[in-house]
């Protein structure tokens, strides 16, 4: 065999770690926002972009995004729409209680190649979570970065997520926060229609870095404006959603063509996936 | 590394002295196929074989290998390997481990696998009959297989016995071995070799014109659902596959509602549901919806995504999946010399 | 769910299904009650109950009108209704009568006629009334239900195989009914069985009916091309235990 | 004397299938006195019509999941007679083998789970989870080891996989027979309990006779579970034997106007089948084991009282037990070994009978030259018993209501009565479907 180590030398990646809930609440009925400690004490050392397992035990396990920022101390974020058979369970859990955690797993946004750059955020939906933790970061040390601007596109008023964030993005200077929905209700005033109707609304530079995640539909559409914006695709980071059973590069579900998403992404450079016919 | 002989009468004690002293897996009779089994006597092992229906992957990820067992919150890792000999593997099936060993081990070593690898010696032994279905000789010639510790050969009235590490060589305490003759050795040699001569299939090209070709047959989308227009989304030919082990994970319950466990289970590419994500709300999406797409995913997987990595293609040519298709549609060489002939 | 009260009840069928369940031995049955409370089970107990019920499971098909209505008082009474066994699930073996037309005179001759003998077609029990989930299979499995019961105590939703029972025969490492030169139609059948048949050396007649999207073009090209089926025969193999599915799915 | 009872049972429990109970006594006159079918009519003859030979058994056994490898051999020997095939000696053995499970399996079942509750004054098992939890465990454990002991052989108890026209599709290894041996054996002490529970209970079996005929398989080698010819015993002790071939000479099914079933009348009015009818025709060809426990429970051929079927019952679980003890170590001694299934020589009709728990079994099929199936006819012991179990409510009633039976005692005897025959309705093959009107 060539590998030298033995098994018993190497930790086993299968096995979670205990976190305990400290805090949750609940943005929208859909939807559970959950800040978590690690039940030994130990710090969460993760990157904006990456993700988790997350489980409870009868229940399995699911690939879950940062939803906050490894600048805010001891504790991380994760916020869990309600889908299926784990994701119902998670969102069942209150203040106390324990998630089971493997990670943080995955390649998260470079940060290298966005400090000293403007950077434009696009997140659609539930896109905003794995998003969320790039903003904070960005937010907390403001001054690494150059010009920020934000889009945040939600089907309905109902769908928003983080809304202290957003009331607080509103009002910020350190942010050019913008945000659409598809179909507005009584009480919106603000911009409705696709996340697109937003970038006439704001000078977008070519050498802005941008990252775009939310649901697949989305990505064309964005990606159409950014080239007539004449934005370079390695300029361009893309956070993919795939099935995923092990997060670990092994399990398979998450192929495009030879990527894993789970170990080569989630976070990709627009131009390393571009030639793969399944990405997009 | 040493070159021994043992003769035909005294082979039989020694396989007898081998399962006396440690569990031995090794080819076995299935009504009209084989199997590789914990081998209870000598006279059950059948080195005559042609293929065995599953690859010995199954001893280092079986079919349902459990990751951990719970009650309530705690939790402990069900890793339990068992030392073993794993006996009589043919050389393609070394291929295919050495694969395996690679993946399993890079980058998120996976003691589940690993475990089970480490705790099992391997007796490699040469193809005394060539199956049906066969191209091992024609695939991915520039990589030889490595993973073995002790390699057999049969030989006119007995068998070379040639050892590569210590745990193979560990074993011939059990056998009344005799120093191999450079006659031996040679014919060894010349029994190895023509073999490769005798499969029934041959691909017309070689590994890295294939890897390219194909890659560029991806958007032929005509072609893939033609080939995939009788396929029944069964998941055969990524089972029986020495270089597959994608896998499912699920947490069961025990009857106590209490305990339980988490478990993984062979998965296909090809089944139907394989990428399918739920997106809330009821919604589902399916990155490879079409069969064809399925398909494709298999044969790109084999013929040119792993090059890179492997340095030649993720297909040892066993042809148990050409065999095993009911539908007789999965054999890679028929569908890689038609895309080569293009 | 707090110790989730269970009903069983029984329309045409074999009753193979109910009986499986007095095959899982002392202790995992004992335990078993510790986490339901049976209330009503007419083949084992003379008990019954007016009261709601958390899981009602249904074994046998809908084949006579008269049924409906006691179908719609199960649905009223039961939270969560589980259709279980081929019979219930999609009509099963019944459903085998449902494409001739001489059944009656078949079986009871002169009396053929007499009017109270009038049964519909064997139809699931979703025909009548809306099912919440289905247990495959002739007999059902009876590990499968169980573990189907343990998912609906935690209120989780129970895992139902789409895949081909070929998968679970690949896992067992069963010799293919074609490499014996039998057939088999494992290759479109729902898997969840652990696949009993092959492996005891008979094919497969898809006991628990089809994946969500079979290949039955396939499956009749297959028999007849490696079976050596005629047209005719490989026309009524796909149709045993799956009449009724292969109207829907010609 | 009870003067009026008006007793309407609906959907008996604790039986497979379903069975109605009717009764109406006013002024001491039995006006209404009648068990009635309702079951749903599956219509398997017609289902078996263009099947291949492979597939008509395992569509039959489908009839009852209770008697599943019964229906699964009696139509496996029906086609095999059709298609002109000797099985071999092991086949017979393990077939054997494989029907001794049922028949354990069954009674423990029966005798345990439907029964015991009526004399233990429960309404059913579940109360006596609590009360007599060791009495349920051991049926539960029972149960399971016969469930893996007719698995191994059958490949499953419900709608067995390895029998099929010719043979067995697969056969158990020398250490599985071996390993079945020692689960047999370890098994010992709960028949002994078994016995005892029975015992204890038998003062509470309600003594009640009447002569009539009964009927089951014979032959002179062993009791005759799995193969034989048709013999009839009389209450005097008179035997006659019939082809297996002549099976309609001797079932003679008819329609009544009263009744929802098919009738069935040999020599007498009506004749029974079951485990007391194959106690009264083949007690000389028990083993001694069971003839020891016949004498313990005061059982002597020929027997007249139906109630006393479930005595028998106890009677052929030990019978099972010994009988497949001595069926292993032949085959430990010969070795089992894998054996090509023995092909067609002929395409016709042919008949099969064979024991099921609630007695004997006939399928019948005819087969044209290209191996499908043209006709089938299957005659079920329940059907066979509609008559007898009528004529024991007709004896029956008038008898309670010159004891003064309050109603409620008239019901349960009544329930006792039918349960007692085990009646497998969910067989329901040819049942008419009578709505009575009172
Ligand atoms: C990289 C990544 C980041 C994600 N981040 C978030 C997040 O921050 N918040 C959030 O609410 N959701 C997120 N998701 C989606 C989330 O993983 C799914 O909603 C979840 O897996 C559904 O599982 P379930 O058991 O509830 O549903 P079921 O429908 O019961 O799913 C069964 C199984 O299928 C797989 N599966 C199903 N849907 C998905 C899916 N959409 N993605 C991956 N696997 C799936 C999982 O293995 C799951 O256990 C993310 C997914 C990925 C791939
Ligand atoms: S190619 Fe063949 S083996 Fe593979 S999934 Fe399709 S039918 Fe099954
Ligand atoms: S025996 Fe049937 S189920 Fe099994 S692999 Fe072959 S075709 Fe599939
Ligand atoms: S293998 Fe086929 S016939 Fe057998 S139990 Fe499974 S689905 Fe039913």
């Amino acid at each position: 065999m060539n590998h030298q180590c033995h098994w018993t030398e190497i930790e086993n990646i299968f096995m979670p770690r205990e976190a305990t809930i400290v805090r949750t609440a609940t943005p929208t009925p859909m939807e559970k926002h959950f800040t978590l400690k690690m039940a030994d004490g130990k710090p969460m050392t993760f990157e904006p972009g990456q993700i988790v397992e997350a489980s409870l035990f009868g229940y399995g396990e699911i690939p879950l995004g940062f939803a906050s920022s490894p600048t805010r101390e001891n504790t991380f974020d994760l916020v869990v729409r309600t889908v299926g058979r784990v994701s119902s369970a998670v969102n069942k859990l209150e203040k106390g209680q324990s998630i089971f955690i493997r990670g943080p797993l995955g390649k998260g946004f470079d940060l290298n190649k966005l400090r000293g750059k403007d950077v434009l955020i696009v997140a659609g939906g539930i896109g905003l979570c794995p998003t969320r933790s790039l903003i904070q970061y960005i937010m907390d040390r403001r001054t690494e970065f150059k010009r920020f601007v934000l889009f945040y596109g939600t089907r309905d008023p109902k769908q928003q997520l983080f809304l202290e964030d957003l009331v607080a993005w509103r009002a910020s200077k350190d942010v050019e926060y913008f945000e659409t929905v598809d179909k507005g209700d009584p009480s919106w005033k603000g911009n409705v229609g696709v996340i697109t109707t937003l970038f006439p609304k704001v000078q977008i530079t070519p050498e802005t870095r941008v990252v775009i995640c939310g649901p697949p539909v989305m990505f064309r559409f964005v990606i159409r404006e950014l080239d007539k914006l004449g934005i370079k695709r390695e300029n361009i980071f893309v956070d993919l959603e795939r099935r995923m059973k092990c997060a670990v590069g092994k399990c398979g579900h998450c192929q495009i063509n030879d990527k894993y998403v789970c170990v080569d992404g989630p976070v990709f450079a627009f131009s390393d996936i571009q030639g793969l016919e399944e990405a997009i | 590394m040493t070159a021994l002989f043992i003769k035909d009468k005294e082979f039989h004690d020694f396989v007898a002295a081998l399962v006396g002293a440690t569990p031995v897996y090794a080819p076995v009779a299935k009504r009209s196929l084989f199997a590789f089994e914990r081998l209870v006597s000598a006279d059950a092992l059948r080195l005559d074989y042609d293929v065995t229906i599953l690859p010995p992957k199954k001893l280092f990820f079986p079919p349902a290998q459990e990751l951990l067992k719970f009650t309530g919150g705690k939790f402990t890792a069900s890793v339990h390997p068992e030392e073993k000999v794993l006996f009589g593997v043919h050389f393609y099936d070394v291929k295919a481990i050495d694969q395996t060993d690679q993946l399993f081990a890079e980058k998120n070593y996976d003691v589940n696998y690993m475990a089970h690898r480490q705790a099992t010696t391997i007796v490699a032994s040469n193809i005394q009959k060539v199956s049906r279905r066969a191209f091992f000789g024609t695939v991915g010639q520039e990589v030889h297989p490595k993973g073995h510790d002790a390699y057999l050969t049969k030989i006119g009235t007995g068998y070379v016995f040639e050892t590569f590490t210590p745990k193979g060589e560990a074993l011939t305490k059990h056998g009344n071995f005799e120093p191999a003759t450079d006659t031996q050795r040679a014919e060894v040699v010349k029994v190895n070799a023509a073999v490769l001569e005798q499969c029934p299939e041959k691909l017309t090209h070689k590994s890295a014109e294939i890897a390219t070709k194909v890659r560029q047959a991806f958007k032929n989308e005509e072609l893939w659902r033609e080939c995939a227009v009788d396929c029944f989304s069964c998941g055969t030919c990524n089972t029986v596959c020495p270089t597959c082990y994608c896998f499912d994970v699920q947490d069961t319950w025990n009857v106590d509602q209490k305990s339980g466990s988490r478990t993984r289970y062979w998965d296909a590419c090809l089944t139907e549901s394989f990428a399918t994500i739920s997106a809330g709300g009821g919604h589902v999406e399916n990155f490879r919806e079409e069969r064809g797409e399925r398909f494709r995913h298999r044969i790109m997987r084999k013929a040119s995504y792993l090059n890179p990595k492997l340095g030649g293609p993720a297909c040892v040519g066993c042809g148990r999946c050409s065999s095993q298709c009911t539908a007789d549609i999965a054999d890679p060489v028929r569908i890689i010399n038609k895309i080569m002939a293009l | 769910m707090s110790k989730p009260k269970v009903a069983f009840f029984d329309f045409a069928s074999c009753e193979g299904c109910q009986i499986e369940f007095t095959n899982y031995g002392d202790k995992a049955f004992l335990e078993l009650l510790n986490h339901v409370d049976v209330v009503e089970f007419r083949e084992a107990m003379s008990e019954t109950t007016t009261e709601p019920i958390d899981i009602a499971l249904i074994e046998g098909s809908f084949t006579r009108e008269a049924d409906r209505a006691r179908l719609e008082d199960i649905r009223r009474r039961a939270k969560i209704v589980i259709a279980y066994g081929q019979c219930a699930a999609t009509g099963g073996i019944n459903a085998l009568k449902n494409h001739q037309n001489d059944y009656l005179p078949c079986v009871y001759g002169k009396d053929a006629g007499m009017p109270h003998l009038a049964s519909q077609k064997a139809l699931p029990i979703d025909a009548a009334i809306k099912v919440d989930y289905k247990a495959f299979g002739c007999p059902m499995n009876k590990y499968e239900v169980l573990q189907i019961i343990s998912h609906l105590v935690h209120g989780k939703e129970p895992v139902i195989p789409d895949y081909p029972v070929c998968v679970e025969c690949k896992r067992r490492e069963t010799v293919c009914r074609f490499a014996e030169g039998d057939h088999c139609m494992g290759q479109v059948a729902r898997a969840g069985c652990d696949a009993p048949c092959p492996a005891a050396g008979i094919p497969c007649e898809a006991c628990r009916g089809f994946v969500d999207h079979p290949n039955i073009p396939a499956l009749k090209k297959v028999l007849v091309e490696r079976a050596g089926f005629s047209k005719a025969r490989a026309e009524s193999k796909a149709n045993m235990f799956t009449a009724n599915q292969l109207e829907l799915k010609p | 004397m009870t003067v009026n009872a008006h007793i309407h049972v609906h959907h008996l429990t604790r039986v497979e299938g379903h069975g109605n109970i009717v009764v109406n006594v006013n002024n001491g006159k039995v006006e209404k006195c009648e068990w009635q079918v309702p079951e749903a009519p599956r219509f398997f003859e017609a289902m078996v019509r263009g099947r291949h030979y492979s597939e008509v058994a395992r569509i039959t056994s489908r009839i009852c999941g209770i008697c599943s490898v019964g229906h699964t051999l009696a139509s496996v020997k029906a086609s095999e007679t059709a298609l002109g095939i000797t099985v071999t000696p092991q086949t017979i053995k393990l077939r054997e083998l494989l029907k001794h499970a049922e028949n354990f399996d069954s009674h423990v079942l029966h005798v345990y789970m439907l029964v015991a509750p009526d004399l233990l004054g429960a309404p059913s098992v579940f109360p006596l989870v609590k009360t007599h939890g060791d009495v349920v465990a051991r049926a539960l454990r029972l149960k399971r080891a016969a469930h893996e002991w007719g698995s191994l052989i059958g490949g499953r108890t419900t709608h067995p996989t390895t029998p099929v026209p010719g043979g067995f599709a697969s056969v158990p290894t020398h250490a599985e027979l071996k390993a079945l041996k020692e689960k047999l054996l370890s098994l010992a002490p709960d028949l002994t309990a078994t016995l005892e529970t029975v015992l204890a209970l038998a003062p509470n079996i309600p003594a009640f006779d009447r002569k009539t005929e009964y009927i089951a398989l014979s032959n002179d080698q062993n009791y005759g579970l799995y193969d034989g010819v048709v013999q009839s015993t009389l209450p005097d002790g008179m035997k006659q034997r019939y082809p297996v071939a002549d099976y309609r000479k001797v079932t003679n099914e008819y329609v009544v106007p009263q009744s929802t079933a098919k009738y069935a009348k040999n020599k007498l009015p009506s004749y029974a089948a079951g485990a007391l009818a194959r106690f009264n025709n083949n007690f000389e060809r028990l083993t001694p084991e069971a003839k020891g426990v016949a004498a313990k429970l005061g059982m002597k051929p020929v027997c007249g009282n139906p109630y006393l079927n479930t005595a028998a019952q106890v009677v052929e679980i030990v019978e099972s037990f010994y009988d497949s003890l001595r069926i292993i170590d032949e085959l430990l001694t010969t070795g089992v070994k894998h054996e090509e299934l023995v092909k067609p020589t002929k395409f016709a009709t042919g008949a099969g009978a064979t024991e099921v728990p609630r007695g004997i079994l006939f399928h019948e099929y005819t087969y044209d030259q290209d191996g499908m199936c043209t006709a089938g006819n299957c005659i079920i012991p329940t059907n066979q018993n509609h008559a007898n179990i009528q004529g024991d409510f007709d004896k029956l009633v008038p008898e309670l209501i010159a004891k003064n039976a309050t109603e409620k005692q008239m019901e349960l005897a009544l329930e006792m009565l039918v349960r007692a025959y085990d009646p497998c309705i969910s067989c329901s093959t040819h049942y008419l479907d009578v709505t009575f009107v009172r």
